[in-house]
């Protein structure tokens, strides 16, 4: 029906990723799209801000890249592992390097983060919620502040609308109009892009529309709010993609070590991604055999029948 | 099996996080330790049990152990796979979740907990993970168990940083807040650590309620930062079963990435 | 896992559904059991508030039937056809008949009615929008207020949770759990099943456990909310269910006819409800060639592979 | 085709309405006559255009015409059902809405819009169906479009209650809320009805912009309920052409059921 809105990574950050925008790559431990981070390395983009649920090692790598002034989040580690070095270098103030400067922060809970795109994506000036009652975080943070019901007059919290200028995604399909499906884990993907000035959606497979309009349901993001649709097979490592690749453990834990140092951390990133041209680059590095390793073996969801009414 | 090497500390707070939740419903679970406990728990005490990721999975049934909490095999097999929207608002916040298990970097007589900096916040000298959903679950889930390794490092006097609220000030200030705030649930319930296990007492103080195999009453005192409130008596934590070291050691975490 | 709560109709109304409750059967025009509305009939409760986005024909049934006190509602019609006239009767003073009282109304937008589930389900004290403004409907429903933003300061509308005593969805599947599954258009039905003290989910088929959990991205209600599961085929008839049956047009024209009259009306209820046992005798009662003519032909969603990681 | 019969009131009202939709992007579509103007238009003048559905449906490619909003055919091959939250949330309140689609029992000169009761709201002459999402979509849809049959009953000097509000008292006072209020939208753009099609001028008050063929200005100042603005001149309603009318009278409306 549209035109296509297909195309490669390149053009897709070029187009809608600028030097101090408000960037938001979302996806819970799933579906983090690296290959757009790494890209917006390569393009040098420098002063954004950084929006993300869990900053996770694609942050760590953006930020030890150069690339942020501020992160704004929930949860600031290396899941199952321990901690975002590189970040860590930039917010205390004993770890800082000379001539860097702390890192601006600004954090919510989980429920405070999924609130504040919520807001953002129903345009509203606020969104409610029973959190931080006791806590220290309003202290710190004034945008997190009490609003009143109008029945009763109890007092909850409130988060402001979050509105990035662009939100990637990464799902399992899309068709070239940008029409998004995605099953697994759900995170914020949603919620995230309908926030957003602009979305890029990254996925492992261009479908035809067919194929998206034979189950409706799973459609997590219509091409109507999507700017740009990039196919990257992979695209999602060391992060994973349900039923296509597993969570690639193995470097979440060996990124411990190499992001303790400074150095070690550089070398990684000339070698990893500034060294290598894009995703596919980044794949064939690794050897086909490789992300065999990460596959599963099949498990099915089932077709469910949608009838045909004429 | 049997001539089983004794209980390491981790495991004797594995399995004493598995006996806490001795017929629960619903659990919300965290990676780790906590993750260990349950399933061990869902194998044995709590079978009925319900395994909620804050991901955004209720009702897992993962075939291998997670190593983080967006893993995978708690999707595949699970019995509703939702959004953070929904797993946040719907399940906990809603008052569906029975027990939330915490840990920290700190915690204070009353069950406060510090998941956020050492240090001051604005220049810390440790920069932590932050709440992630820590501090709704202190307030939402019914009641909260916490697994923590003890030192005066981490149980401590005065928190740098409250993240997740506990028992305030005390019994009296937290059931007032509770009530006046609409919290969900009424706080903490236990603490497990690699020494003892202990409840929280009238006054909503933290008090020995048993000590491991193993352990003394003077390491008890000695990696608290406060004085702890010890009954006159109190009974010591069950030794392990060896069916329960045997799940733990072969089925839960074989190559000993946690308990070990 | 959990002992099985398979129950039928009867039992599961009898045993859920008391006079004076707050009673939901939701389903957007889709998935709406008739099946509950009639069991409810057929046990005589009396003095329910009936809540549900529109109406439709099974509450213009309740109504005539005598159970209902109350309405809240935010859209009262025979969609596609017209009005819900045993409703009008109870709604328009020159319609009433000798010894009637008028129904109590309490009446929201679409968007209100689903905040209203939304705060109820998420434990909140309010639900904000941006409706309402300059409607006359806040002038007539003092349950609809305004909230000022912590963010600002702006004022946007607000409406106050529901919490039914029971909700009642029709879905195409579950286990005897009750972890229900659904497709097509999903109206407020989780929302509404969350908000609830008690559910009832009623069910085209009773598939095992392996069938939920091979797709848990199509589950709209955990068993841990549901009290009671009925398997009840065509129990959503003369609404419809995606993929097993089509809507009866040709019944939602002809209930235009028959509400129009209260005689009519009253022995259509003697008919097809007092006089039928069960939804069973009523699916028998039409006969079976009668629903192979609701049948669609089949369009299958495809299935996906959510991979199994081992 | 040649030689079709002359298009009919109804049929003038659906192309007029078709018409106005030329280029639109998204429309909130309801059932009736708009349903078949606005699938008219995705035929002829908007082929891009995306239909959604109050009910949860975005992107519908209905293969029959779908009796009530909530038709079965209008998800089976659509781009996106979703729940009414996310419908009404996302989408409509979201502001990805470029047009909606009213109509009412009553409208005054400004656009206001009733569809609750004829007579005292707590004691109706006629109670009608109420807001559902009219109410809403008057406010955030970015522009509206009304369909309404003309008569002095349904064009009225005074509203007897104002479900779904239009340019209020006037072109100042709407800006003034919609600005104050945070509305999506601007607004009524259009009324089509049997007799013609009108605009709002400056002042945000209904004026005639075209007269459809057979129609004159005596029936239409006799069916509106205030004095109508016309302009000096305005041109006749493009009649509709063979081509629109086959697609009425033999793809989108077959029997007749609604455009007659």
């Amino acid at each position: 029906m549209s035109t296509s809105k297909l195309v490669d990574m390149r053009t897709a950050i070029a187009a809608h990723v600028h030097d101090g925008d408000t960037v938001a790559i979302e996806g819970f431990t799933h579906c983090i799209s690296f290959a757009a981070g790494h890209e917006i390395i390569r393009q040098r983009r420098r002063n954004l801000t950084l929006a993300r649920m869990t900053p996770d090692l694609v942050y760590d790598q953006m930020v030890a890249a150069g690339c942020a002034k501020k992160l704004i989040f929930s949860w600031l580690g290396n899941p199952g592992v321990g901690s975002l070095h590189a970040i860590r270098r930039r917010t205390e103030p004993a770890a800082l390097a000379p001539g860097e400067s702390l890192l601006e922060i600004e954090e919510y809970s989980h429920h405070g983060m999924v609130g504040r795109y919520v807001a953002g994506a129903h345009r509203l000036p606020f969104y409610p919620l029973r959190s931080y009652s006791e806590s220290d975080l309003p202290k710190v943070n004034p945008l997190i502040r009490t609003v009143q019901s109008p029945f009763g007059g109890e007092e909850v919290y409130a988060v402001p609308p979050l509105n990035p200028d662009v939100t990637i995604i990464h799902a399992q399909r899309a068709d070239a109009e940008g029409n998004v499906q995605m099953w697994g884990l759900l995170g914020c993907q949603k919620e995230a892009a309908f926030a957003a000035k602009h979305v890029i959606a990254v996925v492992e497979e261009i479908v035809p529309t067919s194929v998206i309009r034979a189950d409706p349901n799973r459609t997590i993001a219509p091409g109507l709010i999507v700017s740009a649709v990039v196919c990257e097979p992979f695209g999602a490592h060391p992060s994973y993609v349900q039923g296509s690749y597993d969570r690639d453990n193995a470097f979440y834990r060996e990124w411990d070590t190499i992001s303790r140092d400074a150095a070690a951390t550089e070398a990684w990133l000339q070698e990893w991604v500034y060294g290598v041209k894009d995703r596919a680059a980044y794949v064939a590095k690794f050897g086909g055999d490789y992300f065999k390793g990460l596959t599963p073996t099949s498990a099915p969801s089932g077709s469910v029948d949608y009838g045909d009414y004429r | 099996m049997s001539a089983q090497r004794p209980a390491s500390k981790s495991e004797l707070m594995v399995v004493a996080s598995a006996h806490a939740l001795t017929g629960k419903r619903v659990c919300f679970v965290g990676v780790g330790l906590p993750n260990i406990a349950v399933n061990l728990a869902k194998r044995t005490v709590a079978p009925e049990m319900e395994l909620v990721y804050e991901a955004g999975v209720f009702g897992a049934n993962p075939a291998r152990l997670p190593l983080s909490i967006g893993d995978p095999t708690i999707v595949t097999g699970s019995t509703a796979t939702v959004s953070m929207h929904d797993l946040f608002g719907l399940y906990l916040q809603g008052g569906r979740i029975d027990v939330g298990f915490l840990g920290g970097a700190q915690i204070d007589r009353f069950g406060n907990l510090n998941t956020t900096v050492i240090g001051d916040y604005a220049a810390p000298k440790t920069r932590l993970p932050g709440s992630g959903g820590a501090c709704e679950i202190a307030i939402n889930a019914k009641e909260i168990l916490v697994i923590m390794r003890q030192s005066t490092r981490s149980f401590v006097k005065e928190l740098d940083f409250r993240t997740s609220p506990g028992n305030l000030g005390g019994a009296v200030a937290a059931a007032k807040t509770r009530a006046a705030q609409g919290w969900g649930g009424s706080g903490p319930s236990g603490v497990i650590t690699d020494l003892g296990v202990y409840g929280f007492d009238d006054d909503g103080e933290m008090a020995l309620r048993s000590l491991h195999p193993g352990a003394t009453l003077d390491q008890v005192r000695a990696s608290i930062g406060w004085e702890i409130r010890i009954p006159q008596s109190f009974p010591a934590t069950p030794t392990p079963t060896d069916e329960e070291l045997r799940l733990i050691r072969e089925e839960l975490d074989p190559t000993g990435a946690y308990v070990s």
